[in-house]
């Protein structure tokens, strides 16, 4: 009987990650993203908390290594779909702070030109083909999008990001069975955060492993720690080797948890099951202090060249953050000239 | 006694979570302190989680238990926070609770009531944004309920879940705050409530539901001040429609525009027109019937085009003063 | 040539899949000789499995994974061989696909083609029976195409596919035997097709779409024995649905009745009242518009119930002389 | 990894039951309604193939032994759902076969006042609570109705009848979640045929026992051969002993295969998987020839006996089926009038 046992155990795993065989180069680079993708986040829940951003934002702050782990491993010819809980996704991919921040602005040079807020942003060129609120509504359409990668024969993949809570919805689970009896190259992640909104797993599901499912699908599956930047990546390339080999699908269940409340600025503290005490403890499991202590033990950044790079990252936040409230907003003729092609 | 629109949803569950032991309540959100506004406050607290049942995120398969429980014996609202999360449960609610008496003639029903919040703008854009009242009215079989203020909100759900028939219950987060003086509550049959007159007036007919019924009182009042004497009808109850009231008011007035609170093609609007044309003689009208609904096109999210994509009173008065001014 | 409309179909199909590499066709019941009629005889050995894909039984996931392989592309034909199973795939339908190009701001869309089939009758029942082009018609993004003739089931289907948008295109058993005469296969754009006059008539305007179309024909012949001149638009294309030729046939001929094979509230028929009215004088009216729908009650099932339910030719004639006879 | 294995080898388990233990007055019971059963259905496939019945008909001959091994083991209180292919289901608990003749025929008489046919039978005296043709409609609605009985308190359970096919439903997934997650009475069915309609499970699943299922959402389950009366019954002892003490959901899985075609009377020998040459194995795994024989062989009936029985119910079905031809059909006013309460 499969079970997260340790990994949802907020005060396990809270040690600097393995870094060995990693060059300083690839570490930089998660780093970096790690901290582009919290700056980020923390520049939106400020601004949401004051007012200036209005759409409903669903922050990942604590999560970040997931997408940044997965990130690496793919190439900008696959196509990524996200859902409701998506900054990371996307500026995983892109690092494109300034076309998040515009279209959580509704301006029309944010991402989806000021049409789709914080749940509806999207970034082609680079990959990501989208991200919507429905719960679960991505898994199938990502999984359309591995049956044309897989009739367009390039080894291209589809990536469909989902939570935990998405795994009750039936179309999900339709669409592991087409993935599976399909053979289609999709790769599943559930970041499992242990929450739907203010519901603990165990109120909504009768054990908290969700590879179990893929198991029941026949998929090829692996949990992992999902604050572990390095676990992260190296499941990720087993994946995507598997899954451009022409296995068919693969499931990873990545165990994490968000800081910050199912939508909003707020902790939600007087939410769901103990969520009071292990958020502090989630705090200790930060993927991104577990990644800098590492590699300040192993000598591969220094505490000052660790304040230099969070300054250089967060004034170029700052920068467009300010251009993006300079933007304009898209014109009213969008409304109606934008319903069909 | 003043209470508001959302006070009233909350007092109704309570009237009848405390005198009907077969009500309860099932779906996403319902232990949560923010999910459906001040509905339901305190519920689960004080009725027990057993009847404040929250659910995991399967829309489908919740309608689908409400639909069983109601078969067998209980009188279950399924609670959708947001109508466009229920078009997932649609079958339940349309192709099995709504036809459940009819295909069986008679041997059983579902009296479920479901209750479906609109609920949108703050920028949440597209699929946060439905209001999907007019595909729901559509369908034999299914009661559909839209009210539009306080003491509506609390009487007709106490209505809708005594019914002996699968309701749609659908009330907007716009509404929320509204106030009205009431009575204590007195049970409502709902086979006997249909469309009313919030407002008497002799130059102008203006009819809408739920949030819109609000947007034609207001522009009711503007107008008065010009003197324009108009007439307002709350329609209510959506399915099935009695157009008795709507026409006598037409028939008087002469003039008619129907205000909807969503999409013009087949909706609600167009209905409204429709069946006062089948009832009346040309004669009657001194202005063909108008409508005002949302553009033809899905929610947008950038607050600049929200203002554009959303009716307001304004629109309501210009139109009545261009119809009349022909 | 003459083609029956189920012919006009396949003959699309294999028009499609034979030069353009990028149509598929996905659904249930694609490798059965019976599933849907003779729409689709032999597709999956004439062009392979990989690309006539018969599916489990998951109407939501299918027809998502059709909307995520059109945003990859490709120009699936999603078949949900009756329209009462896609209720389970509204959601990627109308919330995903319908709106995919205007919440990304143009930057993606989602040019589906979904293939929805009528399929009653025959004491199917309440379950295996529903027309619910109304519904789909009530969304913005969504095109709507619903032939009448096989040349239309033909070229239509064409257009559906070949258009950059989201398209439902439903088709109705009823008329897989009707035969036409058709041309060669010219490609239409379908954003410039529409409502089309069948039959041109000075007394009265019939509308109809699809099945109704034809009963509005057979009609039409009835009473041009009697002397009452008929003109009968096919609607063809029901969202966007262009009112012109409508409002122009109902100038001309001062009356009209609209007939639809679906229920009344918040449907076709009162639409295309409500689309005329808003757009004509009423001096333009000899009598006030009507329509005829199914009665408000799903579908029976014993054939003498079924036989009262659905409207009839002789319905359309009485209803067209009673008007006349006022 | 669970499979069907030799259960779904149509050439193996043709053996007679092994009834030790059973008494005579129980095989009997069983061995007459499968026989009813039988012969129902033999009439309706007569009728429907002259065109006499109009409305589809989903023929059940060679399950017979999965309703009734089940429908023993419950009470009339109980709440039993089934789907499009439910005459069995139906006559099992009610032998009602006037009932049922009278409703395909559109009658009044009939189970559902001619209103349902084939499709939409009920018959809520014997606690058969409704059957209807969307696929896995009827799951959510079974698990709401064991929610009712739990509610209720009276021990009461929910019996869900439903396909192979019915598992890639998204919503009959949720349900199984939602039943294990709430421990809600109920007994899930799964008639593993191995088609839905056309399609053997092979195309459309990964692997062919949908039991994987009920393990994933941890419900407790069985594999159990539908052809075998016995075996049935004994499995859904053990099953509604432990729904019935509160212990939450059960899963069996009933392996079987239908003689008819997926709709009327025809065989579907050119549909689907090796259908030709396995109907004639699977005819030899006959549940009711199984039986007989196994009674025969120990002296528990004799041929002329099963012959004596085997015409008094078919004259018993005969006059019922005329009766039913005679029967009037409803008014005219059914149509409205029982559209709402
Ligand atoms: C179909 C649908 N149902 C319900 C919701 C409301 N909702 C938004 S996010 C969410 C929880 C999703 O949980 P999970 O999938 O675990 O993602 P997480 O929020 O934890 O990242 C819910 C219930 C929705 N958006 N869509
Ligand atoms: C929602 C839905 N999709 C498709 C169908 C068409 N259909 C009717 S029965 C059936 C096969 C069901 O297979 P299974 O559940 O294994 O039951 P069996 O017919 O084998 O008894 C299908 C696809 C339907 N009735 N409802
Ligand atoms: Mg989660
Ligand atoms: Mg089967």
């Amino acid at each position: 009987m499969i079970q997260l046992a340790e990994l949802a155990n907020p005060a396990a795993y809270q040690h600097p990650l393995d870094i060995s065989f990693c060059t300083k180069e690839f570490l930089l680079y998660q780093l970096e993203s790690m901290l582009i993708i919290r700056k980020s986040e923390d520049i939106i829940s400020e601004n949401f908390g004051t007012g200036v951003i209005k759409c409903p934002c669903h922050l990942g702050i604590g999560q970040e290594a997931i997408a940044v782990g997965i990130s690496t491993q793919l190439r900008k010819t696959d196509r990524v779909f996200g859902a409701h809980r998506s900054h990371a996704h996307y500026l995983a991919l892109n690092r494109n702070s300034f076309g998040l921040f515009a279209e959580t602005l509704g301006k029309y040079a944010g991402s989806s030109h000021g049409m789709g807020g914080s749940m509806h942003i999207i970034d082609r060129k680079n990959g990501f083909w989208g991200s919507v609120p429905i719960v679960g509504a991505t898994v199938p359409i990502a999984t359309g999008a591995a049956l044309a990668a897989k009739m367009d024969g390039n080894g291209d993949i589809a990536v469909s990001y989902f939570g935990d809570g998405a795994t009750e919805e039936g179309g999900v689970q339709e669409s592991f069975n087409l993935a599976a009896s399909m053979k289609l190259p999709v790769l599943f992640i559930c970041e499992n955060n242990l929450f739907a909104s203010h519901l603990h797993i165990d109120l909504r599901q009768p054990t908290d492993a969700t590879i179990r499912y893929a198991e029941a699908h026949r998929i090829k599956c692996e949990l992992v720690d999902g604050n572990d930047v390095i676990e992260v990546s190296k499941a990720t390339e087993r994946a995507v080797e598997y899954i451009r080999s022409g296995f068919g699908p693969y499931y990873i269940e990545m165990v994490t948890y968000r800081w910050k409340g199912h939508v909003g600025n707020r902790d939600d503290i007087d939410v769901g099951v103990q969520r009071k005490d292990n958020l502090l403890k989630w705090k200790q499991r930060d993927p991104i202090r577990r990644l800098t202590e590492a590699m300040i033990q192993q000598h591969l950044l220094s505490s000052e060249e660790l304040e230099i790079l969070n300054d250089k990252i967060q004034s170029k936040l700052n920068d467009d953050w300010n251009k993006a409230l300079d933007a304009e907003y898209p014109k009213s003729e969008a409304l109606l000239s934008l319903v069909y092609a | 006694m003043k209470i508001s629109y959302a006070q009233g949803i909350l007092d109704a569950h309570r009237y009848l979570l405390a005198n009907y032991s077969e009500v309860f309540v099932i779906g996403q959100g319902l232990w949560s302190p923010w999910y459906v506004g001040a509905t339901m406050t305190n519920l689960d607290i004080d009725f027990g989680k057993d009847r404040i049942i929250d659910t995991p995120v399967s829309e489908l398969a919740t309608t689908g238990a409400a639909v069983g429980a109601a078969i067998g014996g209980y009188r279950p609202i399924i609670v959708h926070p947001r109508m466009d999360f229920m078009v997932l449960a649609i079958d339940q609610i349309v192709t099995q609770a709504a036809k459940w008496r009819h295909m069986f003639g008679g041997e059983s029903s579902a009296p479920i009531t479901v209750r479906a919040i609109i609920n949108r703008g703050g920028e949440q854009g597209a699929q946060h944004s439905q209001a999907l009242h007019s595909w729901f009215a559509h369908i034999p079989g299914l009661r559909v309920v839209m009210p539009a203020t306080a003491k509506d909100a609390r009487d007709l759900l106490i209505a809708s879940v005594l019914s002996n028939d699968p309701v749609m219950y659908i009330d907007d987060r716009w509404l929320y705050e509204q106030e009205q003086e009431v009575e204590p509550i007195i049970e409502l049959n709902l086979a006997d409530e249909g469309p009313k007159i919030l407002r008497e007036g002799n130059d102008f007919t203006l009819v809408g539901a739920s949030y819109t019924t609000k947007l034609c009182l207001d522009a009711a009042i503007i107008l008065s001040e010009i003197g324009i004497s108009v007439e307002v009808v709350d329609l209510r109850v959506l399915n099935p429609l009695n157009y008795e009231k709507i026409i006598a008011s037409v028939q008087k007035t002469g003039n008619l525009c129907v205000v909807d609170g969503s999409w013009r093609n087949c909706g609600l609007a167009g209905e409204v027109i429709a069946g006062v044309m089948e009832c009346i003689s040309l004669s009657d009208l001194k202005s063909a019937p108008a409508r005002i609904t949302l553009p033809d096109a899905p929610a947008p999210t950038s607050k600049v085009l929200e203002a554009v994509y959303y009716t307001k009173v304004e629109d309501i008065v210009s139109k009545v003063q261009s119809i009349l001014n022909q």
